[in-house]
């Protein structure tokens, strides 16, 4: 039964990223390429080799995170748009540690600097989260306003107290051993996707299989049942947006101690607004945060390619992950679609 | 595949920058006209895909030059051309000290010691009906990096080198991509009386110019010519030649005389200067003194705000 | 020098009206579709689309009067896209908004390299010309902020004032706010609801589209690629700060331009402050605003969710 | 020829595998109070959805006064002449209940742009005035009773001149009084000449209101009969299929030591102002004690307060002599009280989680569910289907989520789960509203039962019939204050309904 609906819910995700790549094809055709080609790239770049696949997970990782993050709030009926903030938050706390205990062994080091990010992109969330629980203050506007001020505060901080002599804002680099370890030599794939995915099923047991999670998803479902059975919801708020923050601050830590190797202003691309994306399109379910998130890394370093070899804009590719993402969106274009069809026949609904 | 015996890796900025992206561009399809090369280009969207790119580039191995284009591609490059020994680099805004990597960096405070030179020049000539009696001059910039902060520290020592009693106000937008935004700070800094305003903020920076125009003052355009804007009212621009350094560092490679290392660009090599534009005769003439004593070294400018402030 | 005459001046309240516009114009868009129930993530997008069908049109015909009117075209179908997949296709609409947004910022980066062959900024079109409107000038006090601004200046207080007059006065309005509290109810009194929500999820479309106009034919007179700059998003805050009322996200708008307008005056003064907490001013009042508010926000019962009638 | 107001024939509908509707024959004659009669889940709002245009039928023909109609939606409905009281109110809470009345049909003013708030208000006054409702227009349905708003209900449909009046389940939610108010409404309704079709699973309202009775079971038409021609007891076997008791056996029995009490507890409701003013009440092992009183005057708040929602103004709460005035919800559950919630789907029930998931509500945190840190699922899959079981609880499937039960289903679920949790002190509010008469007897039963068990029940209920019949003790309660109590033999049904409206017993 739950393994139907499962299965139902991927293969309409499946027809709806087909979809979108053949919409994306025809601009592509019209725009004057071969869409073929484009495909080809698209493919060659996400698992065309080793360091291609390594590529491709790096995309993936810090959308894992903050997809995550975004999930985790919406479970418990939070829109947490400020995860570039507690990214940023988290980034530029990891690489304080970092450097300032530099001379602990890589051990202690890094899980100290993955907390400190965590921590600072979970006090980050904290005040909004805060804020709703005791004045209402709605957090989808007090954490649009938190990013703003979350990015400013760590250029203010970083250029005024821990910048790096020269021409970029940056900390300086981190010490070697603070570095997370490269799976593949070169390709600055790190252990930071085993703890990503080490994140997702933690995430996934706390939330499907202990008391914590039950009342973090109880509190998104009925608040009243939740202050009925005995919840203590603002306290939930709190936590849930605590956790929240916490994975947004990984995303962060992870960037720094895995790719960067030090903490530079500017340096998301909107991680944490495309965290949204993933998050929705996962259904806010960690299972699919993964897929959605891995969805967007093919995307991307295929997307690279593309441009590359086919001289593709990658502005198409743009186009084609909002096509992906409306078509996701909308399974019920499916469902009509089945209905009219058939196609989808063999799933008793 | 990919067949160019050039390869180009832009900043994340992208190219219509109306800046260093796009004046590298020009740059290569000059080379491309000159010397018959073919080049590949990569327009990366996030720090992290810079050693992405490179690597992929460096890979193919055979691309006789690949750049880097902007002072965040550094660890990126840094990291990479130790992997590839053999592949000639450049990269420019930043620099790295590997011997296959030849490093332009530009002496961004006489770019900016040259405009504010200029805009207190203009400021005092109030015959000149869009200047003001007020002694009031502005510059913008993207965003409070180091970069532009040694082009407002320059700017701020040139108005000073002019004329002490010209007040200089500055201000960021926040971001490069937001004209809208430039203009409102533009004529935030009007209302100052300011008749004479740089705008340092990439596409930012055109909404300074446009307020310019509106309010009948003089406006100054960065990094390439931005006359078309406004042709009435930029008075000049603030010129960062990478299209030379491209075009030059391509012509090195191929002519066998790759020079890794640091290259530091002024006003002498001519990494930097300024249009002519609006700007009086006699002004220009002042300005060429100045040049010559920058290139001699007779005049010193401070790099960072606080010390041009003092 | 007078910090807080320089501040608190005629001028000031000039830019934040000149700041204001697109942000209030996507709010006012925002009150209509989530009060007919669909949540509006989508506003930025439907701004930079406006932003460049203006550009568009106006470079095209020669006239920013076209370009206006392309601009609210862009903006209708964009809307009618968001209402087809949230509306009929049941889509979730925070991900729809999110694709809305992508595409947006795809298509139009794209469309420039194809009409002009650019990227980063198109070529300068014919603006709207401001236009004076002499009663206004003799006004004491407003006289000069509101003599002389653009139309599309004039047309946003007067789209603000009747919005509010449309969404709480008029038949058409009762029905919109009744279908995003209980659009079962609403069916149940024969309401067509599935119209109701095409039109306020268009018409917010629309609104911001002009408000996109405002950026590039308006205040600029070009399009300049990702131009919306986040407004959209404010422009949600603002929304909800104002509770789902014109007015309030008029009066939200307005606090975070004028906050904004304030922040750029203060830099320019070059007082010993560092930059990055003058730029965070707006936001940092607008927290403190909010967490202070007495009144808190109520969205309307039924946001969000997806009804259709005769199952 | 009798015109038949409403005509449906072969009428069937399937909501996935489920048959809500299978090839119903259902007519109407103009003038009639027709009763729909069955059992939760039998189909009796699906055909008449289906009828208001609500639902879409799979197959079958309607007419309307003997024309064949096409309805497919309530506007087309509405055209008909036709005007529908729901089963869940259709009112939005926050708007007037002009608002709420007009919205559809708002008479204008200039040129149509503006709503006419005078021409609405005369309009809503005179149809308010005609059938003795007495309502404020500019009143926000927040702040109403539950039978206020079903006037309101009403009045929706009579101000679009509805000639035909579908009421779904009105009475679930009144008390005898209102019942009997309403019941006057239709018949002046009647005599208007329109047309009602009136639901209900209550035997004795159906016998008092009704010119014909149409039973439905399980989707399927049982049949129609004249009410002269029917007994209650006829149409309780027609409805269910088998016998049904419809009297309950109380064994006597004499009360334990208190358990539970309320000191001089009071409370002011700052939204409606309706202020609970030094109640004290006693509960004692092994007794049912019940509440009388008509829905909106301070049950919800005492319901609230005991359960730890609202923390009372001043007063104690003491469980087993131990003060829980400032304990918390999930504190006093911990104790050993149980909750059987008025609003079901408020507070009972998550819609979207598995029944396993609403057992579980407020046990959480049991370690008797947990094996370590994690929720111990096998255990609590167990427990569940032994509870689904011993309760009766009808579900389609595994995985079913609480939202796809019936009404009856969700509520015996409720009560399955608080009553399973070998709770000390049950407070059963309305534990029966909107329940079959199966169910009904079942619940009333298993309240018993709990009686047997030596512990105590707070009843609080609009049913007089269930107070009567259960309780040992009854108070009743007017606008905040208890104004009567004693033993159950010292009242009648008649004396509980004045005291409920606020006549003093000296008075009679
Ligand atoms: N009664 C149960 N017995 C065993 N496992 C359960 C039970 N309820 C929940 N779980 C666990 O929690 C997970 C999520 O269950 P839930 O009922 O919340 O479904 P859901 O939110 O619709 O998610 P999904 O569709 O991913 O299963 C299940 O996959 C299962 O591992
Ligand atoms: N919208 C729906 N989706 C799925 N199933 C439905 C829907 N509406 C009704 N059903 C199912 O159809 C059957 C008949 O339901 P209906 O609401 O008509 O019963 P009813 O006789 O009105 O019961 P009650 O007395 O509880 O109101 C039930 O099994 C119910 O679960
Ligand atoms: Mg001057
Ligand atoms: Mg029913």
């Amino acid at each position: 039964m739950a393994f139907n609906k499962n299965l139902k819910e991927i293969l309409y995700s499946v027809a709806a990223i087909i979809s979108a790549l053949l919409l994306g094809a025809l601009l592509i055709k019209l725009s004057g390429h071969s869409a073929l080609k484009a495909y080809y790239y698209l493919f060659y770049g996400a698992f065309g080799s080793t360091y291609n696949i390594a590529q491709t997970f790096l995309k993936t990782i810090p959308l894992i995170f903050t997809g995550l993050a975004v999930a985790v709030g919406f479970q418990s009926g939070l829109f947490n748009i400020g995860a570039e903030g507690q990214l940023y938050l988290g980034a530029f706390a990891a690489a304080l540690a970092a450097i300032i205990f530099s001379n602990l062994p890589g051990f202690i080091l890094i899980p100290l600097a993955l907390a400190a990010g965590a921590l600072a992109g979970s006090l980050w969330a904290a005040v909004p989260g805060i804020l709703r629980a005791k004045t209402g203050a709605h957090e989808v506007i007090t954490t649009i306003m938190f990013n703003y001020i979350g990015i400013l505060l760590t250029t203010f901080l970083l250029k005024n107290y821990f910048k790096e002599e020269g021409p970029v804002d940056q900390t300086k680099k981190i010490a070697e051993q603070a570095r997370l370890p490269e799976l593949v030599a070169n390709t600055r794939l790190t252990w930071a996707l085993f703890i990503a995915i080490f994140v997702i099923i933690i995430i996934y047991y706390l939330l499907n299989h202990t008391a914590y999670g039950y009342d973090l998803q109880l509190v998104g479902e009925n608040i009243n049942a939740a202050e009925y059975s005995g919840v203590d919801s603002d306290k939930v708020i709190i936590n849930t947006m605590l956790l929240s923050g916490g994975i947004a601050g990984l995303a962060g830590s992870t960037m720094v101690l895995g790719v960067l190797h030090r903490f530079i202003t500017n340096f998301s691309p909107g991680y944490g607004f495309t965290g949204i994306a993933v998050a929705v399109l996962g259904r806010n379910k960690p299972l699919g945060v993964l897929f959605a998130a891995f969805l967007f890394g093919i995307l991307e370093s295929g997307g690279m390619s593309m441009q590359l070899f086919a001289k593709i804009p990658a502005d198409l590719m743009t186009i084609v992950q909002g096509l992906v993402i409306l078509f996701v969106a909308a399974p019920s274009i499916f469902k009509i679609l089945k209905n009219k069809s058939g196609i989808f026949r063999g799933d008793n609904s | 595949l990919a067949e160019g015996r050039i390869a180009i890796v832009f900043a994340t900025g992208g190219l219509g920058d109306q800046s260093f992206n796009d004046m590298a561009f020009k740059g290569i399809k000059a080379a491309r006209e000159e010397y018959g090369i073919s080049f590949d280009a990569a327009e990366p969207t996030s720090i992290s895909e810079y050693e992405t790119y490179l690597t992929q580039f460096s890979a193919l191995n055979r691309y006789d030059l690949i750049i880097s284009i902007g002072f965040d591609q550094a660890d990126a490059l840094n990291t990479v051309s130790q992997r590839y020994p053999q592949q000639k680099y450049a990269i420019v805004d930043a620099v790295v000290k590997q011997d296959n990597v030849a490093s332009y960096v530009y002496e961004e405070k006489q770019r900016g010691f040259l405009m504010g030179a200029a805009a207190a020049m203009m400021t005092t000539r109030t015959k000149d009906e869009k200047i003001n009696p007020a002694k009031v001059i502005g510059v913008i910039g993207g965003m409070k990096i180091p970069l532009i902060d040694e082009n407002i520290a320059g700017y701020i020592a040139g108005a000073e080198y002019i004329d002490p009693e010209v007040k200089v106000i500055h201000s960021y937008v926040g971001g490069w991509a937001d004209p809208a935004k430039g203009k409102e700070l533009a004529k935030a800094m009007i209302e100052q009386r300011a008749d004479v305003i740089w705008g340092a903020a990439g596409r930012s920076g055109l909404g300074v110019l446009k307020a310019a125009a509106e309010n009948n003052i003089y406006g100054i355009g960065a990094d390439s010519n931005q006359n078309h804007v406004a042709p009435e009212h930029v008075l000049t621009n603030g010129m960062k030649f990478v299209n030379h350094t491209v075009k030059r560092a391509v012509k090195q490679v191929i002519e066998n005389n790759f020079k890794p290392g640091v290259h530091v660009l002024g006003i002498e090599e001519q990494g930097l200067g300024y249009t002519e534009s609006l700007l009086p005769a006699e002004i220009i003439k002042k300005l060429e003194k100045i040049k010559n004593k920058i290139a001699a070294g007779e005049i010193k400018i401070p790099a960072t705000i606080e010390a041009a402030r003092k | 020098m007078n910090v807080l005459g320089t501040i608190f001046s005629i001028n000031t309240l000039a830019a934040a009206i000149r700041l204001v516009v697109p942000i209030a114009l996507a709010a006012v868009g925002g009150a209509f579709s989530e009060r007919s129930g669909v949540i509006n993530i989508g506003l930025e997008g439907m701004i930079l689309t406006g932003a460049f069908a203006g550009a568009v049109g106006s470079y095209y015909s020669g006239s920013a009067f076209f370009g206006v009117l392309a601009a609210l075209a862009a903006g209708a179908i964009l809307g009618l896209l968001f209402s087809f997949f949230t509306i009929d296709l049941e889509a979730d609409h925070v991900v729809a908004g999110v694709g809305i947004n992508i595409l947006s910022l795809g298509f139009t980066t794209w469309l420039m390299q194809v009409i002009w062959g650019q990227k980063g900024a198109s070529p300068q079109v014919a603006g709207l010309p401001e236009i004076k409107i002499p009663i206004l000038a003799d006004l004491p006090l407003l006289g000069d902020l509101l003599a002389s601004n653009s139309p599309i200046v004039y047309l946003m207080f007067i789209i603000v004032i009747s919005s509010w007059y449309l969404l709480f006065k008029t038949p058409l309005g009762l029905r919109i706010r009744f279908t995003g509290e209980h659009p079962e109810a609403a069916d149940t009194l024969g309401i067509n609801i599935r119209f109701i929500k095409y039109f306020s999820v268009t018409l917010s479309g629309v609104l911001a589209a002009l408000g996109g106009s405002y950026l590039s034919l308006g205040h600029l007179n070009w399009f300049s690629s990702n131009m919306s700059a986040g407004r959209g998003y404010m422009a949600l805050a603002a929304n909800i700060f104002g509770q789902w009322n014109p007015l309030g996200g008029f009066a939200a708008s307005m606090l975070f331009a004028f906050t904004d307008a304030v922040q750029m005056r203060l830099q320019g003064m070059n007082l010993n402050i560092a930059s990055e907490f003058i730029q965070m001013l707006p936001y940092v009042l607008t927290v403190l605003i909010l967490a202070g508010a007495v009144i808190r926000s109520r969205p309307p019962a039924a946001l969000g969710s997806h009804y259709k009638s005769n199952k | 020829m009798t015109i038949n107001a409403v005509e449906m024939k072969n009428i069937s509908k399937s909501f996935g595998s489920v048959k809500a509707n299978d090839s119903i024959d259902f007519s109407v004659k103009k003038g009639e109070i027709h009763c729909l009669l069955g059992e939760n889940g039998a189909g009796k709002s699906t055909l008449v959805k289906i009828l208001f245009g609500l639902y879409n039928k799979d197959q079958g023909q309607i007419k309307i006064n003997n024309k064949p109609v096409k309805i497919n939606n309530p506007a087309g409905a509405i055209k008909e002449k036709m005007g529908m009281i729901h089963q869940h109110f259709m009112l939005v809470d926050r708007f007037s209940i002009i608002e709420n009345i007009i919205a559809g049909q708002e008479p204008t003013r200039t040129w149509g742009t503006s709503i006419d708030k005078k021409k609405a208000a005369v309009k809503v006054k005179e149809i308010s005035q005609n059938f003795g409702f007495d309502l404020d227009p500019e009143a926000l349905i927040e702040n109403l009773s539950v039978g206020e708003q079903q006037r309101v209900e009403i009045m929706k449909a009579l101000y679009r001149e509805a000639e035909i009046l579908i009421l779904d389940e009105p009475t679930a939610v009144l008390t005898p009084q209102e019942t009997e108010e309403l019941f006057e409404i239709m018949e002046s309704l009647k005599e208007d000449n329109k047309t009602i079709i009136f639901i209900t699973h209550k035997l004795n309202e159906t016998m008092e209101i009704a010119d014909r009775i149409t039973i439905l079971r399980d989707g399927k038409k049982i049949g129609t009969v004249n009410k002269n021609d029917t007994t209650p007891q006829k149409l309780a076997n027609m409805m269910v299929g088998r016998e049904v008791l419809l009297d309950l056996e109380k064994s006597s029995k004499n009360p334990g030591k208190e358990i539970f009490s309320i000191k001089n507890l009071s409370y002011k409701n700052p939204v409606s102002g309706l202020e609970l003013n030094e109640i004290n009440i006693s509960f004692k092992k092994g007794e049912i004690v019940g509440l009388a009183g008509v829905e909106g005057n301070g049950q919800l708040e005492l319901e609230e307060i005991i359960a730890g929602l609202k923390a009372p103004d001043s007063g104690e709460i003491l469980f087993n002599s131990q003060k829980i005035t400032k304990v918390s919800t999930r504190e006093r559950r911990n104790m050993g009280l149980a909750h059987i919630p008025s609003d079901r789907n408020k507070y009972g029930l998550v819609g979207n989680f598995s029944l396993a998931k609403n057992i579980l509500l407020g046990s959480e945190w049991n370690p008797e569910f947990k094996n370590k840190f994690m929720i111990d699922f096998d255990y609590l899959n167990n427990y569940t289907d032994q509870i689904l079981k011993e309760y009766d609880v009808r579900f389609s499937g595994k995985n079913s989520r609480a939202s796809e039960l019936s009404g009856g289903n969700q509520q015996k679920l409720i009560i399955g789960r608080e009553l399973s949790r070998g709770a000390e002190f049950v407070l059963a509010a309305q534990p029966t509203r909107g329940v079959d008469i199966g169910a009904i007897e079942f619940i009333h039963r298993q309240l018993l039962k709990i009686r047997e068990e030596d512990k105590a029940v707070f009843l609080i209920s609009a049913e007089l019939d269930e107070l009567m019949s259960l309780s040992d003790r009854i108070l009743v309660i007017y606008e905040g204050n208890i104004v009567a109590r004693g033993k159950v033999e010292d009242f009648d049904q008649e004396e509980l309904g004045l005291l409920m409206a606020g006549h003093s017993r000296e008075e009679r």
